[in-house]
């Protein structure tokens, strides 16, 4: 019989009450209602409120002066920088922070997620302490931890602690020194990124050529050579156009050179040991969640042990991964906010802070706030959905 | 024909023999595993005697003074000590003091039958606590009734607040999570739209900026005669966030029932609700509670955020604690201390979910 | 419905006053608030209410305290509040008097051998985040062509421990609140706070704007304790003082003149503040002055008549 | 009771006119016409995806239909949840994961609908589930939860909390497929009892053995349509079209 | 290899002496003894739970046993990762729930373990498996993935898979219980053809159709003993022991 398209579901009157459609749609205008008159009463609160408070609503704040300074700033800032400055100063350190973190937690949570299923007795129960203890107690508490361990032993800047004149920490943090690029390092930077493309090409051409001819290839000894060979050649080829500027000790305090204040240690280090916790969980139950029949049939083929994890497990598990471990981005991403408790400028405690405070602006400041989040969030979510479609097994 | 004479089971032959055995296979199966021993021994276990050393063995235990604590050079549990009906009552006026103790000894009463796997009346118990409970928990603890001395809840502070704190976002959350996350299952796409923007709203952000609208923002949004106790603020703060996150792990849970333990409710001639209520819900929850427990914890530990808007609770009363000028210097016995319990409360209560996944799974398989 | 109806129906004052801040508002180990700023609180509680308990404290940062205000979550502020034009004009803010005089200082520890703020070129400065010093900091040393490393902190214990920790070379605030600060040090003898005062810091109670009834009753229940002190009537003597013969105390004290009716209230407002929270010179010597750790002496504080610029408008 | 219904006749319990039922847009059942009358014992079979769950799904509104009309017991089965809900109470189904309510114990399977549904005081609505599992031969396993059961006595639970609601037709949808060979005889049993007592059945089964042992009519399906309706004996030995033929000799030659 | 091996005889290629297992305290194989001969056809059949599969796999180490031996090809299974690798390459495996990888292709699921193992270049490994999978009758399949193909499809790619490695010996986890009924067949037939090449194999299965087309022995288990083995025309028509013919009435009567 051929196939024919599906027909127009008719309603007829008689049937109206008890059809399930009939009473959703009345439900639903029902929740629209309740929605729309608690929305609308909350904003004319606020703009009612407002209005009797003769406060000021706009964003024209943006533009004015800030005048008061910030520690840490990735962007030039100083007190004559506008409050939209501050705004991007603090979007800006919480980035930084969020995306180092993010490195090292991934780092050290790979690292102890799979310690935890080592058939070495200590080294598993060891990676366990390290979870439970650190899931177990409250970041913020964590962040003061870290700020005053890491505080509590470094001494004043006279008597840092250092390396040659290189490298010095004291209790106003780790000074290093800064490059300062001149004329003709356009060379060395090039220089760089062709040993990382190098790198990228060999790894992909050696894959290709075991798979081709089943003959293993030195990867990693061969991209360590080109990555030092390389940008070496380029700097002296181009006549060391690059020249360091040193931190030195003038009066209080270091001058020159990169600072990295100790308040984004601590929280650094807070925030990664934090998070490396839960995706030592994550990475665990990603790697017990692939089927055993999977080892088995891998085993069965005389697959190695290695070759099993790398070549069945691994890749079947970071689909199980992938996901919490996205939401413990956020988490982290979210969980910088309480940097506030330390002072490390980021967005809640810079700009839902200070600016907050000094002008008062408190609807505007706290909406961009959260809408930095949202954004955050929501297409970090969209990016998922996007792998998780790319990375979806194939189903009938 | 004949029958067949099965052997008998013999016992199993002791592969490992011993504690040399239980050591090779465990510690030193193969060379870099031994390796890997050893070079974890090196590295940490200086630091854990270490530790020890300076938390019990050198420690000052007694005394009511820092006087008391220059002699060992180890901790000082003093100061804990001397703090300590601070850190469980906060500024509870003493002569009240039985009322926060009677609702912790009646909490943990009820939490222990519900924990006792062999008590009975389980669904009676838990819905005392649940909805109940609480409110003679209030009612007891802020008195103004009964005879009962008002106590305002400024005063409440330490453990107090942040058991306060804890209880009642689960309790909140719990089901409001529930409603949710069915509704962002439901069929009706406006209430899915609904659920589905608020549970991912309160996703996104961050709950300081949650807990700083709700405890100084909130009465700019409502008309002037409201008015909300701050400790109730930040409750509802923190039941609105963790709604959210409670409502995306049952649907996790109603995401796990097979669709033929609807259908089969369906077929059976129950409605929507009573399907919901008899046969998806309970288990849903059931194999959620994991992830709900998990939730709990990460509810309890954020409790501690409430020191950024001012309310004293356990490690706010600490840190206010470490900046007594008679005692400062002692930080470090602080934080070890409220880690300590934070850390008693959220393992043993990881432990126990552990316990009874353990157990629901062996219980009944399907 | 004006705060003013509104806190005689609600029957308590919402006061909001800093985490903690000794000599100015302090909870004590039982909990209860006390200090200068806690003592405006409980006169206008006095004065409204005639009960200088019946106040709620909320514990506010800095970062905190306008929009607590502004969005009505507390009644009045009292919190070591810098008056400025800015946030008079633009907060919503109404600034109803100044209960301290103060000024920006610097808290040095004496090791580092500084006698002057001028030689404070590259230091690294603890200071507290959404105040007032935070500007007046970045303004000094601009104009002085020196470079400094703000280092924020959310609240004023953590600042001190921040400069107890060596986080920081100085730390900045009002001066005040230095002295009150310092004597959380371990050692309060090794620091020591530099002579400059890099600007003025009148401190006062804070209402929202567009409340007048509640603006004055405010307003002069500050003012009733300074004109308290100056009439010579003290918690100790109000009793006897009722009896004076002196016009000026009795329509202070109420005795045959409406004053209080006129501001909305109980014509025995004065006397109320006075009998339980006491004039000005008492709070003073009380919180800070020399029956306080923090020992600090009048100056500009003392009243107009003692060679301070302490000066209330008269009740009339 | 609707109009329409009024035209079927006296002792046809379900019809099927001109049924149609799309998935989106992938055409599943195709002018279906069947016509069961009270008593009667109708197994279907055919390959997968051929449309045999969704036909007797729809019978009891699992699935809703597009075209067509679906009459059981007299009502018209149509968007109305009063016709719906009259229906299922009348209706029993078993799947063929069988379906229990693992947080439950046996009985409290058994009691869920009568008590929910049909408001029977929960003393009778034991007494009648213990009536059904002595049926099914187990009622021992009364107090146990579904996961301590085999899978055959997990099936013969199903068919009796099925029966508690006292239905007049039973639907059955590969009852057997999941279960061990060894536990396959032990449902039939049941099935053929339950036959013999003259319940009105549709069973969907690749038992070829109990086709011929109880069915009065056996329907193949294939691609959403029934192909061939006969008498077991004339459907095993003489099928009338080539797929059919096909299909038989797939399934019985191993 | 090791000295014990060299004791075996010339042709046979797979010999278990009092072997015994336990799972922790629970003892699963009692001292079964068995000989394989090269190119013989072995069914073991058995109630679920006596150990069937928990034996074959001992045969090539996805299990460890705790007493007695297993030589396979002249080498004892022991502790030796060596071995023990040498025995997988000889012995191919086919499970009943397939465990194809579902994260590769078909093709690439059949050149792994040569490109990998046998360091076999890519192109000949593909050679190899297309061979294969036309001998399974899929070739037409090969660039999908595990997930798009039906039960039996899958199963016939594990096959392929397994033979992609060239073992001489193959074992079969019954390869056709999770099939609907109208893909046993299929895979059935592969099975046949691959028995009538002279592949040896051990095959754990309740098709007793497939038993009698083609095995050469027939082995009985229960309770972790080799209760019963002997030629299919012998094991069916004349059982020994009451438990052998309680079983096979179970299975074959319905
Ligand atoms: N929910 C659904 N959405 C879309 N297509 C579906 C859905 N359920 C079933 N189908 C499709 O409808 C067709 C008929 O399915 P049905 O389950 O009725 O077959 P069946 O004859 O019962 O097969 P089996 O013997 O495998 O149970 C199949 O092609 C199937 O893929
Ligand atoms: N990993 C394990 N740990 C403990 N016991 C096990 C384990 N695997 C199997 N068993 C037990 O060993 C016994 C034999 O299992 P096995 O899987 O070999 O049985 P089988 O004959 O293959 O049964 P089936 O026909 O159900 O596949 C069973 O009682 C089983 O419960
Ligand atoms: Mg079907
Ligand atoms: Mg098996």
């Amino acid at each position: 019989m051929a196939e024919r398209p599906s027909p127009k579901t008719k309603l007829t009157l008689r049937t109206v009450w008890f059809d399930p459609n009939v009473r959703s749609l009345v439900f639903q205008v029902i929740v629209i209602g309740l929605v729309a008159w608690f929305l609308h009463d909350i904003i004319s609160n606020a703009l009612n409120n407002l209005d009797a408070r003769g406060i000021n609503t706009g964003f024209g704040f943006l533009d004015q002066r800030a005048g008061f300074g910030i520690i840490q700033s990735l962007i030039p800032y100083t007190e004559d920088s506008t409050y939209g400055d501050t705004f991007i100063v603090g979007l800006l350190n919480t980035l930084l922070v969020s995306i180092l973190g993010i490195i090292l937690a991934t780092i050290l949570g790979f690292i102890v997620g799979i310690a935890r299923l080592s058939d070495n007795w200590v080294v598993s129960k060891l990676s366990s302490v390290y979870v439970e203890i650190l899931r177990n107690t409250p970041l913020l508490l964590q962040i003061f931890f870290w700020y005053n361990a890491v505080l509590a032993p470094l001494p004043r800047p006279k008597q840092s602690y250092h390396i040659g004149e290189w490298f010095f920490l004291n209790s106003r943090g780790l000074y290093i020194p800064k490059p300062v690029f001149m004329a003709g390092s356009g060379l060395v930077v090039a220089a760089i990124i062709a040993a990382i493309v190098a790198i990228i090409i060999l790894r992909y051409w050696a894959k290709r050529r075991h798979v081709r001819t089943g003959q293993p290839f030195p990867v990693f000894w061969t991209s360590l050579a080109i990555i030092i060979v390389l940008p070496c050649l380029g700097y002296f080829v181009s006549g060391r156009p690059v020249s360091l500027d040193f931190p030195h000790l003038a009066g209080f305090n270091f001058r020159g050179g990169l600072t990295i204040i100790p308040e984004l240690t601590s929280l650094l280090l807070a925030l990664a040991l934090y998070t490396s916790a839960f995706i030592a969980e994550i990475v665990r139950s990603g790697i017990e969640a692939v089927n055993k029949g999977q080892t088995e049939a891998a085993q069965s083929l005389a697959l190695s042990k290695s070759q099993t994890l790398r070549l069945v497990i691994i890749p079947q598990a970071m689909r199980v991964i992938i996901p919490p471990l996205t939401s413990e981005y956020l988490n982290l991403t979210k969980n910088s906010s309480l940097a506030t408790a330390i002072g490390y400028p980021e967005l809640v405690s810079v700009f839902m802070g200070t600016t907050l405070n000094q002008t008062g602006q408190a609807i505007e400041v706290i909406a961009m706030t959260m809408a930095v989040y949202l954004v955050i969030s929501l297409s970090t979510s969209l990016l998922m959905n996007l792998y998780n479609r790319k990375v979806a097994l194939v189903e009938r | 024909m004949s029958e067949y004479q099965f052997k008998p089971d013999r016992p199993a032959p002791s592969i490992q023999v011993g504690f040399i055995g239980w050591m090779r296979k465990n510690l030193f199966s193969t060379w870099y595993n031994s390796i890997f021993t050893l070079l974890v021994l090196y590295l940490f276990v200086p630091p854990i005697y270490h530790f020890i050393q300076w938390a019990f063995i050198d420690a000052s235990w007694i005394g009511d003074s820092r006087k008391a604590c220059t002699v060992g050079g180890g901790a000082c549990w003093v100061f804990v000590e001397n703090r300590f009906s601070q850190l469980i009552y906060g500024f509870y006026p003493q002569p009240e003091r039985w009322r926060p103790d009677l609702v912790y000894a009646s909490c943990a009463f009820l939490i222990g039958w519900l924990a006792i796997p062999k008590l009975p009346k389980k669904v009676w118990v838990g819905a005392f606590t649940i909805f109940i409970y609480p409110f003679i928990a209030v009612i007891l603890l802020s008195g103004g009734i009964f005879g009962l001395k008002p106590i305002e809840t400024s005063l409440w502070g330490g453990l107090l607040v942040t058991l306060v704190l804890a209880v009642s976002g689960i309790v909140v959350s719990l089901p409001f999570g529930t409603v949710l996350a069915l509704g962002r299952r439901s069929k009706m796409p406006v209430i899915r739209a609904v659920s589905t923007i608020y549970i991912e709203f309160w996703r996104a952000v961050p709950l300081i900026t949650v807990l700083f609208m709700a405890s100084v923002m909130l009465p700019l949004f409502m008309s002037s005669e409201v008015n909300f106790d701050k400790l109730l603020r930040a409750m509802i703060g923190i039941t609105m966030f963790y709604s959210a996150y409670m409502a995306e792990v049952i649907r996790g849970g109603l995401q796990a029932i097979p669709s033929g333990q609807y259908e089969a409710a369906e077929a059976l001639g129950l409605s929507y609700w009573k399907s919901m209520i008899f046969v998806i819900l309970p288990q849903a929850l059931k194999i959620t509670i994991p992830s709900i427990v998990n939730t709990f914890i990460s509810l309890f530990k954020d409790t501690s955020l409430v020191l950024i808007i001012g309310i004293f609770d356990l490690l706010a009363i600490g840190q206010s604690a470490m900046s007594d000028p008679k005692w400062l210097g002692f930080s470090i016995e602080m934080y070890v201390f409220i880690a300590f319990v934070f850390w008693l409360f959220c393992f043993g209560i990881s432990r126990y979910s552990i316990y009874l996944e353990n157990k629901l799974h062996t219980g009944h398989k399907n | 419905e004006s705060t003013l109806q509104n806190v005689q129906k609600k029957g308590y004052v919402q006061c909001g006053v800093s985490t903690g801040l000794p000599g100015f508002s302090n909870p004590d180990a039982q909990g209860h608030w006390q200090g200068l700023d806690v003592d405006v609180c409980r006169a206008v509680a006095a004065a409204v209410l005639g009960d200088a308990s019946k106040v709620k404290y909320t514990p506010l940062t800095a970062k905190e305290r306008f929009t607590a205000l502004q969005s009505g979550e507390i009644d009045m502020l009292s919190r070591n509040t810098t008056w400025t034009l800015t946030r008079d004009a633009s907060l919503g803010v109404n600034f109803a008097g100044i209960n301290y005089y103060d000024g920006q200082g610097f808290l040095v520890s004496k090791n580092l051998g500084v006698t002057s703020a001028k030689e404070l070129d590259g230091a690294a400065v603890c200071v507290q985040s959404g105040t007032t010093t935070e500007l007046n900091l970045a303004d000094y040393f601009r104009s002085h062509n020196m470079k400094y490393t703000p280092v924020v902190f959310d609240t004023s214990d953590q600042s001190v421990k921040g400069f107890e920790a060596g986080r920081c070379d100085v730390l900045t605030s009002d001066q005040s609140q230095l002295y009150a600060l310092r004597i959380k040090l371990a050692k309060p003898e090794n620091a020591v706070v530099l002579p400059e005062v890099i600007s003025k810091e009148p401190l006062g109670p804070v209402v929202r704007q567009g409340d007048d009834a509640w603006f004055n009753v405010v307003k002069w229940s500050l003012f009733a304790m300074l004109d308290a002190e100056e009439l010579g009537v003290s918690s100790k003597n109000v009793d006897q003082m009722l009896k004076s013969n002196n016009p000026s105390i009795k329509r202070l004290l109420g005795v045959d003149t409406d004053m209080g009716q006129m501001l909305g209230i109980s014509n025995k407002w004065a006397y109320n503040i006075v009998k339980q929270v006491g004039n000005y010179g008492e709070a003073f010597k009380r919180d800070v002055g020399e029956d306080s750790p923090l020992k600090i002496k009048r100056g500009l504080n003392a009243l107009w008549i003692n060679g301070g610029i302490q000066y209330a408008p008269p009740v009339r | 009771m609707t109009e329409q219904s009024k035209l079927t006749q006296q002792d046809t319990v379900i019809e099927l006119r001109k049924m149609n039922k799309w998935y989106g847009e992938f055409h599943v059942l195709k002018d279906i016409n069947l016509n069961v009358t009270r008593g009667e014992r109708i197994v279907i079979c055919g390959p997968s995806g051929s449309g045999k769950s969704t036909m007797i799904r729809c019978i009891n509104r699992l699935e809703e239909h597009q075209e067509g009309e679906i009459i059981v017991n007299d009502t018209l089965l149509n968007n109305d949840i009063k016709n719906i809900e009259y229906v299922r109470r009348d209706v029993g189904m078993c799947f063929q994961h069988f379906n229990l309510f693992p947080h439950l114990t046996v009985m409290q399977n058994c009691c869920l609908a009568p008590i929910w549904v049909k408001h029977m005081p929960q003393k009778e609505a034991e007494q009648t589930a213990m009536k059904y599992l002595e049926r099914v031969k187990i009622p021992e396993q009364a107090h146990k939860y579904p996961g301590q059961l085999s899978g055959g006595q997990q099936q013969r639970v199903a068919i009796a909390r099925s029966l508690c609601m006292n239905p007049s037709i039973m639907l059955f949808d590969e009852p057997t497929s999941a279960l061990d060979p060894e536990m396959v005889r032990e449902v039939l049993d049941v099935m053929v009892e339950l036959a013999e007592e003259g319940m009105t059945m549709i069973c969907v089964t690749h038992e070829m053995g109990f086709a011929k042992q109880v069915a009065d009519r056996v329907i193949f399906m294939d691609r959403g349509e029934i192909i061939e309706q006969n008498t077991p004996d004339k459907f095993f030995d003489s099928p009338q079209s080539e797929r059919t033929k096909l299909f038989l000799s797939q399934i019985l030659n191993h």
